[in-house]
Parts: C-alpha cells; sequence; structure tokens
C-alpha cells in the first residue's frame, strides 16, 4: 500500500521535474528527491499547490566541508498520505545563494535567516533584519565546519584555573615504562 | 453634530498613528517562557507591528553535537527545551535507532511513552501557572506549579533527576522501572484526577479567565497548516492533527485515547485542548502501565568510544505539548555526528506566526498568547 | 553618633538584619536554572518563608539570580539590569555554567566565567540545582549578609575597571548608559 | 455570555474550600525530603577499587574530569596510580563516567547540596573529599547497565574431535567482522602495554582494527616486534591479565587481534609493502647474534634497521629457536614462522643455519670478527624427572619430544602417555601425543587452576580428551622386562596454605599411592641452559649465575661488547620477554656502536 503510493508520487515528480533523482529504500514513510538547486522553488511549489504536502516539517542547512558543498534539505509532510519528503539540494559552498521561499511557507524566512547567519548562505529577496540570533558577531559563520567553537571559546572566555594538575593516562603509563609512540600511530591513541 | 464627531475622530486616530509607541517586551520572559525580546509598536494599546528578537539562549548546541560523539550528544539534549525535555531526548533516539536500524525492546517503548506522557503532564501543569499568571490569576500557578513537583518526584524515582532527566538514549531506556513504581504512579494519577477539578473551578469557570481569552489571538484556521502551526495550537484551530496518530511512533498505536479538536482557533480553544488532553495523558499512563511487558529494557549499544552510524540521515519527529518537534541527524560514518538540528515547535510559532497574530491584538495580551502558543526561546535558539 | 564605632556596628547589624530578611528577586531568569525557580516560589517549597519573593523590575530587587549559562548578548542586557539595581544588591550563581562554563564550556556564545564580569556572592553547584539547594544558597546568602560579609557590589564598585575592561572585551559594540558609579 | 456571570464569579471562590487543608510544604531547612534512592548528586569513588583507567575523563563530553596524583596512591601494574577530580563547574550529572566506569568504582551518591561563596572550591575528588560516600550511593552501574562491553567474541575453533585427527591449526582466527566487532570493546586506557615486556602499542594497533586501518595496525605493530604474527598466536598475553575490562568481563583478545591484524598481510612481500620501514644506510658496523629465536631475530631486524651489518649463527635448520621446535605446529604453523623469518630476511639478516658456536665455529671467532655480538642461545635442554626408573626406555623429556616431532622425526610413544607438569610445554606434549593417537594423562602437583600454562590451552587439551590429574606427586616409573616404561606410580596431595603467603604447597600423604598405566612418560618441568660453547676465557667476565646470564639493564654482559637475552637471561622465559630483550640490546648496541 505504502510502497504503491511511493511509487506513485516518484513517478509523478519524475515526470515533472526530469532532474529529482529519488531514493525510494526506506522501508517506512520517507521518501528523498535530489534536485537542482533551480528547481527548488518550482518542486516545493509543486508538493505544496499540487500534491498536499502543505507541512513544512524542517528545513536544513548541512556542511560537506570536504565536498566543497552546502546542502539544503527541506522536509515536506502530507496529512493526507502521510508520508514524509526530503528534497535535498547542493550549493556551493564558497558562493552559497540561494532564493527567497518564504512565499511558498512564510516560516521559512525564519529558516532562511538562520541559514545566512549561522551558513554564510546569501538569500537573495529576503526581506529580514541582518541579525537573528547572534549579535555584533564577527567571526566566520559559526556552523561552518571549518569554525573552531573550542578554540574560539578558548581565546575569548576565560577559563577557571586549578585544572592544570592533569595527566594524560596513556602518557603516564608510556612515561613510566619508557614506551616510545611513534608519531604516525598517535592519532589512534585516545 | 455628526459631522463634526466624525472629524473629531478622524483627527485623533491621525494623531494616535504620529505616536505609534515603540515597546519592548522583554528580554525578562514575556510570555513565562523563557527569554526574548518581542518589538511591538503600539497605537494605544493596540500592536500595529511586532518583530521579535531572539538569541538570549543560543548555546550552540548543534555545534557542540558535532564535537561529541553519538553517545555524549545524548546528554545536551534536555537542555533543548526546559519544561519538557523527554520529547527531545526521545526523537535524537529514534532518529539514531532509525538510521542504524537497532531494535527496541518492546518495554522500553512503553516505558518512553510513560515518560513522554508524564513530561507532558508536567509540561502542561507549567502551562497552567504560565498562562493563568500571565492574566493575573496567581493561585492557579501556585497549585499546579506546586502539584508538578509529584510528577518531577515520579522522574526523580525512575531517572535520577528532577528537571534533566537523560533518561530516553538509542536502544532503550537507561534503567528499568524501580520497584513499585507503577503503583506509585496510579496513585499520583488519581491525586491529578481529583484536582484537575479544582483547576477547572479557578481556571476555565473563571470569567475573567474565559473573557480575557475568548476571541483574542485568533490563528485563521484556513491559514494555520500553511503557516506551520501545529499541536495543541492547531487542534485548537478545529484541525486534527497529531503526530502520535498520523505518524505513530513507540507504542502509540496500540493506545486508545482521543486527540480533542476545538474550533475557534483563539487561547480559549486552545487552552481547552490542552484541558482535555491532560486527561487523555492520564488515560495513556494507566493504559501503559497496564499493558506493560516484561522483558528487557535496552538493547545495548556498543562501546560508546568506537560507535559509529552509517552514513546517510535520519528524521524522527515527537509531538511535545508545544507541537511537533523532531530531531534531524546526519551521519558521516564517523563516531560524531556530521550535523544534527533540533525542529522545535516554537521555532514557527514563536516567530513568524507570533508576528502575525500579534497584529490587532492589546498589548496586555502578548504574554497570554505567547503562552498560549506554547513558545519556549531555548527551543527557537537552541 | 554616627561615627561612633559601637554605634555604627550597631546600625549594621539592624540593617542586615533588616536586610536579610527581605530579599527579593529579580524575575529574570537567564538560563535553564530558572526552571526550578517557579517550583522553589510556589506552595511546595515556599520560598515567601525565607523573605524571598519576585520583584518585577530590577530598581526594586535585591538579588540577581543568574539562573544558568549567559550568553554573550544575554550578558550584555544583564550587566545593564545590574547596574540599575539600587544597593543593597547580591548576585546568586546558578549551576555549574556559572562557575566554570559547565556543559557550554566550548560553546562559542556563552560566558565560562561569571565572576570575571559581574561580582557574585554565592554560588549553588548542581546542573540543575534542586529547589533545596536553591533555598540552601539563599540561605547562605542570608549568612553572609548577616555577617556583612556579602560585599559583592562594593566589590563591583572598587574594581569597576577591571570588570568593565573584561565586559568590553566581549561585548565589541559597547552602547551602555554609564550609570553614576 | 452575559455581562454578569454569576457561576464564573463564584466558582473560583471555591479555593476557599483549601484553607482547612494541610498545606504540602516542605519546611526546609527544617525538615528535608530524602533524594530519591536512584539519584545522581556528588560522585563517589571507591579508591581502592579504582585503577585510573581515564575512561571516565574520555567519555566526559563537558571536559570536567581530570585524572590526578592523589598522595597514598601509587602506581603499579594494571593501575596508572591517577585518580579522577570532578570539576564539578563543569559536571552537569549525567552519570556517563559511571556508565563507562570498568570497574564500577565511581557512582553518584545522593548528597547534592554544595554552596559556596568560593569559586575555586568547586573541584571535587570523589572518594577523598566524601570518604563516608559509600554509604550515599545512589546512581551506580552494574555488569548489567555498564556501557562496556563486557563478553568477548568468540574465536571460532576446530571441534575438539576434528582437532586430534591432524596437526592443523586449531584456532581459526577471526574475520574482519569479527576482529572489528572485539576490536571496538577496547577502552583505549593502554594500562596492558605496561606489564607487556616489549610495551607494544596495545591501545592504538586495536583502535586501528577497530576503524578498519588493518595496514595501520600492522606499521604500529611491527614498531616494535618484527615477529607479531608468533606473538598474535602463542604469546603468554599479560596484557590480558590487566585489561580494564577484565575487572567485571572478559578481557580483550588482544593476542587475537594482533593475529588478525599480522594475518591480514598474507606474505612477507606484503608485509614488508606495508610495514614500508625505513632501512637507514648501512653505517659498516657488524654485530654478530649467537641463536635465531625471538630475542636474537629481534636484535637483527632493529639493527638492520638501523644500518647494521648483522649476521645470525643458528644450530638448526630453521630458525625461530623454541618458537620453532618448542611449539606444536596446530599453535604455530610452520608457515607464518617462515613468512616472518622471509620478512626478516627481506631487510638484510643474513642467517647462518646448521652452524652451531662452539662446534662450526667457535665463539671467539664471532667476537674477534663483530664489533658487537648478541647471545639469544636459550634453554636447549630440559630438567630430567629425577625419581626413580627415570632411565627406562620411554621415559623422555617433553621439550625433547617436542623437538622431535618438530623436526619431523617420527616418534613412538605408545598408546598410554603421562605428562608429568603444568606449564604450556606439558599441555602441548599431551596434545601432541593425543594427535598421535594416545591416550593422556597429565599429572600435576597442584590445582588445576594453579596451572601455569594458558587456560585455554587447558580447555583445548580437555576438549581434546586429555585426562588431567590434579595433586599427584610421580614417585617412581615401573618398567617392564624389556627396561620399557610400564606404569608410573604417584602420590595424591593435599594442599596445604603458604605461611609466608606465597601459594599453597602440594604435600604428598603417605600411602596414596595410586599406579597407572603408560607407554611413555613425558617430563615437562622445566628447560635449562647450555652454556658450553661459552670459552674459559670469557667465563670470567661473562657470569652466570643460577644457569642463567647476569646482564645489567641494557642486557649487557660483564664484557660490554657481549650482549644476551631471552630465555638465557629473563626469568619469564617467553617469547615476549625475549623479544623485549632482543629490542633493548639493539637499542644498546645502537647506542653504544653509534657513539664512536
Amino acid at each position: 500500500m505504502m510502497k504503491e503510493l511511493k511509487e506513485k508520487i516518484v513517478q509523478r515528480i519524475k515526470a515533472n521535474f526530469a532532474d529529482a533523482a529519488e531514493k525510494n529504500d526506506f522501508n517506512y514513510n520517507r521518501l528523498d528527491f535530489t534536485v537542482k538547486k533551480e528547481t527548488i522553488p518550482s518542486i516545493l511549489f509543486y508538493l505544496k499547490d499540487e500534491m498536499g504536502f502543505i507541512h513544512l516539517s524542517d528545513a536544513n542547512c548541512v556542511d560537506w566541508l570536504e565536498e566543497g558543498e552546502l546542502e539544503l534539505v527541506f522536509i515536506v509532510w502530507s496529512p493526507k498520505d502521510k508520508i514524509k519528503i526530503f528534497v535535498r539540494t547542493r550549493l556551493d559552498r564558497d558562493n552559497p545563494v540561494m532564493d527567497n521561499l518564504d512565499m511558498i511557507w512564510p516560516q521559512l524566512n525564519t529558516y532562511e535567516r538562520e541559514f545566512r547567519e549561522m551558513f554564510g548562505v546569501q538569500v537573495t529577496g529576503l526581506e529580514a533584519p541582518d541579525e537573528f540570533i547572534l549579535e555584533d558577531w564577527q567571526g566566520p559563520p559559526p556552523f561552518r565546519r571549518d569554525f573552531d567553537t573550542a578554540a574560539y571559546a578558548e581565546k575569548t572566555f576565560w577559563e577557571r584555573p586549578g585544572r592544570e594538575d592533569a595527566q594524560d593516562v596513556r602518557e603516564t603509563i608510556a612515561n613510566r615504562d619508557g614506551e616510545e609512540i611513534p608519531d604516525f600511530a598517535k592519532k589512534y591513541s585516545r | 453634530m455628526e459631522k463634526k464627531f466624525l472629524i473629531l475622530q478622524k483627527n485623533t486616530q491621525d494623531k494616535m498613528r504620529e505616536k505609534a509607541t515603540t515597546l519592548y517586551i522583554g528580554p525578562q520572559h514575556p510570555g513565562i517562557t523563557g527569554n526574548m525580546m518581542v518589538k511591538v509598536q503600539v497605537e494605544g494599546d493596540t500592536i500595529v507591528r511586532a518583530r521579535t528578537e531572539v538569541g538570549y539562549l543560543h548555546r550552540a548546541f548543534e555545534k557542540l553535537q558535532e564535537r561529541r560523539n553519538w553517545l555524549q550528544s545524548f546528554t545536551l539534549l534536555c537542555r533543548f527545551c526546559v519544561p519538557e525535555p523527554d520529547p527531545v531526548e526521545e526523537s535524537y533516539a529514534r532518529a539514531v535507532e532509525l538510521l542504524e536500524g537497532r531494535e527496541v525492546p518492546e518495554r522500553a517503548k512503553y516505558i518512553r511513552v510513560l515518560m513522554l506522557e508524564l513530561a507532558r503532564m508536567g509540561s502542561y501543569m507549567l502551562w497552567y501557572g504560565g498562562q493563568s499568571g500571565s492574566l493575573g490569576l496567581y493561585t492557579i500557578g501556585q497549585w499546579t506549579v506546586g502539584d508538578r513537583n509529584y510528577i518531577l518526584d515520579l522522574f526523580e524515582e525512575l531517572t535520577g533527576g528532577r528537571v534533566y532527566h537523560m533518561y530516553i538514549w538509542p536502544g532503550g531506556v537507561r534503567r528499568d522501572l524501580p520497584e513499585g513504581f507503577a503503583d506509585k504512579v496510579l496513585r499520583t494519577m488519581d491525586y491529578f484526577e481529583k484536582r484537575l477539578k479544582d483547576y477547572d473551578d479557578l481556571m476555565f469557570e473563571n470569567t475573567i479567565f474565559q473573557k480575557r481569552t475568548q476571541g483574542v489571538g485568533v490563528i485563521p484556521k484556513e491559514k494555520a497548516v500553511e503557516w506551520g502551526v501545529v499541536g495543541p495550537v492547531l487542534r485548537g484551530c478545529g484541525i486534527k492533527s497529531d503526530i502520535r496518530i498520523d505518524d505513530p511512533y513507540e507504542v502509540y498505536d496500540k493506545l486508545d485515547f482521543i486527540v480533542p479538536t476545538h474550533e475557534g482557533g483563539d487561547i480559549w480553544s486552545r487552552a481547552l485542548v490542552r484541558r482535555q488532553e491532560i486527561r487523555q495523558s492520564i488515560r495513556i499512563i494507566r493504559q501503559v502501565i497496564e499493558n506493560m511487558p516484561s522483558g528487557e529494557y535496552y538493547n545495548r549499544i556498543p562501546n560508546p568510544f568506537k560507535w559509529t552510524l552509517p552514513k546517510g540521515d535520519a528524521y524522527a519527529r515527537t509531538e511535545a505539548t508545544r507541537g511537533e518537534v523532531a530531531m534531524y541527524i546526519v551521519s558521516d560514518g564517523s563516531i560524531h555526528p556530521r550535523r544534527t538540528h533540533f525542529r522545535g515547535a516554537a521555532y514557527v510559532h514563536g516567530i513568524t506566526l507570533l508576528e502575525k497574530i500579534l497584529i490587532g491584538e492589546n498589548v496586555a495580551d502578548i504574554s497570554a498568547i505567547m503562552n498560549s502558543l506554547g513558545v519556549c526561546p531555548p527551543e527557537i535558539e537552541r | 553618633m554616627v561615627n561612633d564605632k559601637n554605634s555604627q556596628k550597631i546600625v549594621d547589624f539592624i540593617q542586615n538584619w533588616a536586610r536579610k530578611h527581605s530579599i527579593w528577586v529579580l524575575a529574570y531568569g537567564t538560563g535553564c536554572g530558572a526552571i526550578e525557580i517557579p517550583p522553589t516560589m510556589t506552595s511546595r517549597y515556599d520560598a515567601e518563608r525565607l523573605g524571598v519573593r519576585g520583584a518585577a523590575t530590577p530598581r526594586q530587587a535585591d538579588v540577581l539570580l543568574i539562573t544558568g549559562y549567559l550568553t554573550v548578548k544575554t550578558l550584555k542586557r544583564v550587566i545593564r539590569v545590574y547596574e540599575q539595581m539600587q544597593d543593597p544588591k547580591y548576585v546568586i550563581g546558578f549551576g555549574s555554567c556559572t562557575i566554570n562554563g559547565g556543559m557550554y564550556y566550548d560553546s562559542y556564545n556563552t560566558i565560562k566565567v561569571l565572576d570575571k564580569y559581574l561580582p557574585v556572592d554565592v554560588y549553588i553547584n548542581g546542573c540543575m540545582p534542586r529547589p533545596e539547594a536553591v533555598l540552601s544558597g539563599f540561605a547562605r546568602l542570608q549568612k553572609r549578609i548577616a555577617e556583612g560579609r556579602a560585599n559583592g557590589a562594593q566589590q563591583y564598585k572598587d574594581n569597576l575597571e577591571w570588570y568593565r575592561a573584561n565586559q568590553k572585551k566581549i561585548i565589541p559594540n559597547w552602547i551602555m548608559p554609564e550609570y553614576n558609579w | 455570555m452575559s455581562f454578569f456571570d454569576l457561576n464564573g464569579t463564584l466558582k473560583p471562590l471555591t479555593a476557599l474550600k483549601q484553607f482547612g487543608k494541610k498545606p504540602h510544604t516542605i519546611s526546609y531547612p527544617k525538615e528535608s525530603k530524602e533524594a530519591a534512592p536512584r539519584y545522581r548528586g556528588l560522585h563517589f569513588n571507591d579508591l581502592d577499587e579504582c585503577i585510573g583507567c581515564g575512561n571516565c575523563s574520555m567519555i566526559c563530553q563537558n571536559a570536567a574530569i581530570d585524572m590526578i596524583h592523589i598522595d597514598g596512591i601509587e602506581g603499579k601494574k594494571g593501575d596508572s596510580g591517577l585518580r579522577p577530580r570532578i570539576d564539578n563547574g563543569r559536571c552537569c550529572w549525567c552519570a556517563l563516567c559511571v556508565e563507562v566506569c570498568p570497574t564500577g568504582s565511581l557512582s553518584l551518591t545522593k548528597d547534592y547540596l554544595y554552596v559556596s561563596e568560593d569559586p575555586d572550591s568547586f573541584l571535587w575528588t570523589p572518594g577523598k573529599d566524601n570518604p563516608n560516600g559509600k554509604e550515599q550511593i545512589s546512581f551506580f552501574s552494574t555488569e548489567e547497565t555498564s556501557l562496556n562491553v563486557f563478553n568477548r567474541v568468540p574465536m571460532p575453533e576446530l571441534e575438539g574431535k576434528e582437532r586430534v585427527k591432524s596437526f592443523a591449526e586449531v584456532v581459526l582466527g577471526y574475520s574482519e567482522a569479527e576482529a572489528r566487532a572485539e576490536a571496538s570493546r577496547c577502552i583505549s586506557c593502554g594500562l596492558c602495554t605496561e606489564v607487556c615486556p616489549e610495551h607494544m602499542h596495545i591501545p592504538e594497533y586495536i583502535n586501528a582494527i577497530a576503524t578498519g586501518n588493518d595496514a595501520d595496525a600492522v606499521r604500529i605493530i611491527y614498531d616494535n616486534n618484527p615477529l607479531p604474527e608468533m606473538c598474535g598466536k602463542v604469546c603468554t598475553r599479560r596484557c590480558e591479565d590487566v585489561c580494564a575490562i577484565a575487572s567485571r568481563g572478559e578481557a580483550l583478545a588482544i593476542r587475537w587481534l594482533k593475529r588478525y591484524a599480522t594475518e591480514t598481510a598474507a606474505t612477507a612481500e606484503i608485509t614488508r609493502e606495508i610495514v614500508n620501514p625505513e632501512i637507514r644506510e648501512a653505517n659498516g658496523k657488524t654485530v654478530g647474534i649467537i641463536g635465531a629465536g625471538p630475542s636474537g631475530l629481534t636484535a637483527a631486524y632493529y639493527l638492520a634497521l638501523r644500518g647494521y651489518d648483522v649476521t645470525i649463527y643458528e644450530a638448526n635448520a630453521k630458525a625461530g629457536g623454541a618458537t620453532m621446535y618448542g611449539i606444536p605446529k596446530y599453535r604455530f604453523p610452520i608457515d607464518s614462522l617462515d613468512k616472518q623469518i622471509d620478512y626478516i630476511k627481506s631487510i638484510g639478516v643474513k642467517i647462518l643455519f646448521n652452524t652451531k658456536v662452539g662446534k662450526d665455529i667457535s665463539f671467539k671467532e664471532i667476537y674477534d670478527k663483530f664489533d658487537a655480538v648478541f647471545m639469544g642461545v636459550g634453554f636447549p635442554d630440559a630438567w630430567p624427572l629425577g625419581v626413580d626408573g627415570d632411565d627406562a626406555k620411554g621415559s623422555m623429556q617433553a621439550f625433547r619430544f617436542l623437538y622431535m616431532i618438530n623436526s619431523g622425526e617420527k616418534v613412538d610413544v605408545g598408546d598410554k602417555v603421562v605428562v608429568v607438569g603444568g606449564g604450556n610445554v606439558a599441555i602441548d606434549a599431551a596434545r601432541v601425543s593425543r594427535r598421535l593417537g594416545a591416550d593422556v594423562t597429565i599429572l600435576y602437583r597442584r590445582r588445576v587452576k594453579d596451572m601455569p600454562a594458558d587456560w585455554e590451552e587447558i580447555e583445548g587439551a580437555e576438549d581434546e580428551g586429555v585426562h588431567i590429574v590434579p595433586q599427584g606427586i610421580p614417585i617412581k616409573i615401573h618398567k617392564d622386562e624389556k627396561g620399557h616404561v610400564k606404569a608410573v606410580e604417584y602420590l595424591k596431595a593435599k594442599m596445604v596454605p603458604d605461611e609466608r603467603g606465597g601459594r599453597p604447597k602440594p604435600v604428598a600423604i603417605e600411602g596414596s599411592n595410586t599406579v597407572i598405566e603408560a607407554t611413555s612418560v613425558m617430563a615437562a618441568i622445566g628447560q635449562m641452559g647450555d652454556y658450553s660453547f661459552l670459552p674459559e676465557e670469557f667465563t670470567d667476565k661473562i657470569k652466570i649465575e643460577r644457569g642463567r646470564f647476569v646482564v645489567n639493564e641494557k642486557q649487557q654482559t660483564g664484557d660490554p661488547k657481549v650482549f644476551a637475552g631471552g630465555d638465557a637471561v629473563n626469568r619469564t622465559a617467553d617469547a615476549i620477554s625475549a623479544i623485549a630483550d632482543g629490542f633493548r640490546a639493539c637499542k644498546a648496541i645502537d647506542e653504544m656502536l653509534g657513539k664512536k
């Protein structure tokens, strides 16, 4: 039942959006579509207006630092079919630009503000104050993978002294028995 | 005479528009829910424009989770939304299980439902206090928040913590029910059933409460889903929507309970929905206690230091008192999450929705409206 | 008469005794710690027995509760609130995160060591501190007031420059009124 | 709704009925509610039970736990000597530290009150700051709730009945999935490295296996052990005795994991390719090594890597020493030994086989020819049983028996074999005899649990049908008319506790004489050295005491040019100690010659 329904949805989407690559191997009520970023507004509109996926459950950004891309994930839910669809797209990490989508769902405005602030995504046509969560933030977009929050915290804030006598167990034992851990092995030490 | 009056009226209106004042509500707990600020422009005492400002509670959990391993991340979860931490823990645990394909023992599922429903009750007790307190009815809060301690006592006995339980984790729950716990739960439920009558007398039967809430903070039914309204707020608009029924998780599909709805979309209907949900929670808890199977309560995870999840992502939704909350996790196959994202109901309710429905309302009702929407700022900013 | 050392002592004693029994708390919960304040204030634990009760505005309040972590954005507001409060005033630090960062020790947006920015009179350990702990925190504060040792505000006045420098280090855009210190 | 709603106005007044009720207010601090039996309050640590593995500090996501020295607690084998200290300014009382504590010494208590005006006073050393915390323990971990994985992945083995049919290897080795699963149990504390004589980098290579980097694991292993496959199969693995997990569960299968890693490199060439060692340029110095046992091979390998010209003189036809001739092939197949010898040779080590020092070449010659000499001569001879009738035909030393079998000779043991002893050699001889078709009885002076042999070996022997007679002291070997062994007579013994606190002693019970029939008797009660190759002119410098060479901590004998290691030096007499000796000697030789 569910399988047929999913199959039907896939057929319909594929018929309308040629570039949509589906992933349909979940054993629960979920479907994934990966599309080009230009297709995002039209596919979301289509899902919402034509196919009954009227509830935007979540919108997300994932930083794939190694691949040089940011992934946007929109999760929509159909109260009628009881299926959630993940719509994904990838943006160039160095120049991430997306279109404003808050005419589809007004709450996307908030998500977009967060993408802009936390991931440095430029949203063309977004009308909202510049600052969302952070205030007077001067560092890079903090949710990007290359922003090291621990290093920043150490640099910016104080840490209470008194814990300098801490020792490393592995090191203590190695020192005691004269073991020399080679450098290439150290990444496997804990 | 007639004409003169009209001119006078128009002049006054113009003057008022010129005098539109900006008020800053907050950041000191505008709705007894957490720190955020609502910047409103008022004419007289009518709101013409509202802007929210959040960020006072931003701890960057999602960033911190990237530095912690899959098990360590679990301890951060209960801090996402303090009044009701368990749905967050549950949705994370379920997302991890979904991604890993880990089975959860039946007993654990029942215990989880018990936790979730107790948390729902505890959260609604706090809501009673907040909702009535925001209208000046402080006695109810004294009672409900005081009585909420009996639920927290149960939590303390089961999990070892009053507020932060850290109990529902991937694979099941942390500890089995202690001896005699079921009886204690039932006794507490008996007590609450008796007390609910008192709350009704003081709150729902109270003219002040009725007059201050009926027709206030109305959400149009036809727009509700599109605007992202979820949970009791959506049910207060007359739309039957509950994740426990629509996208059932744990053992909710085996339990018998009603999803109450009320037409109207105002604070009053939302309050009525919540009032009935407490009774449904008690009903669910009684069923859970009755049907609790014996057996394992935990499907052990491997050594947490070397526990990796397969590549991919998972999304698990849970019905909390504020509405749909969900956890989105992405794994790149390592011991750390690649990214986690918490979808809180307040993220939508507290910003775009609030800004919309505050317009035309009275300044004095801001707090009550925020409370009725379940705006929980720590959930917005995480 | 005031110059007389002994009478000064008596005046102090009476003053401290009075202050001790009316510690009004500013209703500004800054972090997750705020969740245990309602139970403390309501019927089960009833903090009002100790003279602890909420105050609506900084001007009326004696105690500022820093109930947990402070984000940089909140810190700015908290400093302002603290400076608006009138003497006598005290600060209670709630939970681990006010002491050494707590579980947010590596977060880029929360401060770790509260007493670098505000003078703290009493710390309550816990995450969350339960109402009993909160009450014992108040009891400790009362004791210190009675002994005349809760002098955080005086410290703040004396070391204002130092505090200011610390505060300004993490609040880059310092547009704040200077209260007359 | 009318303008005046009577009901709605009066109903709230029902609150007045609460007046008469007893309040539920707790008049804290006069009375206080006790925390729940499971409450997560301040930490408590049983300082004696704690082994300082540091697992708590690793799981703490708040970086709240430091491992520190506490006065009065010294490190020892299996105990790092460090104890956790909690920064309560960080702690969130999630109790994950409790859940991962392998010993269960760390727990949380009902005590939660900690109010102070001094922010620096929140460092909390559990156990030291609350010595009486034990009575208040509330949140603790049991074997059931602990997050440590206490059960070992079972090693696939041949069936007992199958085994006795041939000399095929009994232990089949982990599959990749099994190895990953077993490796992922490790908590990487490193307590094991201290008891390993060679201080192998155990947590590192196990972690490499767990994360799927077998090649790295091999490289890490070869960093200080050139015979890891041998160790992976027959090591005495003292590391597993102190494994932190073993305090409440089964120790990590460190040996099997090493075996798994080395077996991923199937041949010497592949090993060479994976390890890809850095071989320094020849420095023109030469080192002579006597004996191609584990110590000699180790010294040779690492000296060759450091650019020395190394020559080994081996009396037998094959390298490996006691591991070649003393260990049966079902435990350590000849292929895997050959593979390692080939690899060591490929580095440039020269081995001269069938060259017995003292016979084919004199010690003096070697001494003069090389810049340094290392002696890894081992214990080639075994102790005789020394009872009446010991000279009978069919009475032999187990060690000789194994030697003959391993050299490919045929030995007729008859159909009833009695092995005397409880060490690995005894078990080996017994199991080999089983494979030759004999019924085997092991006679041991003490109880089975006192046997020095590996428990796995003892179990294996029992699976194969070896009969173990504990607490039996042989007193006589009966001969038949041809002078052949007919039976063994022994006395039963009782265990008498040692007054000085040592292990209990067996004392024979008079009159409990028992006789078992036998066609062969094998003594496995120890080996001894043969130092006849050493000319007299050296013996005043190279001292021998109690059958062993006297060396300093650098394995150097009285003659600064001569080093020694292996069974002929150390008391533990196992392969890994020999490897450790060889490695130490290598470093010392390098230091000595490198300076010149």
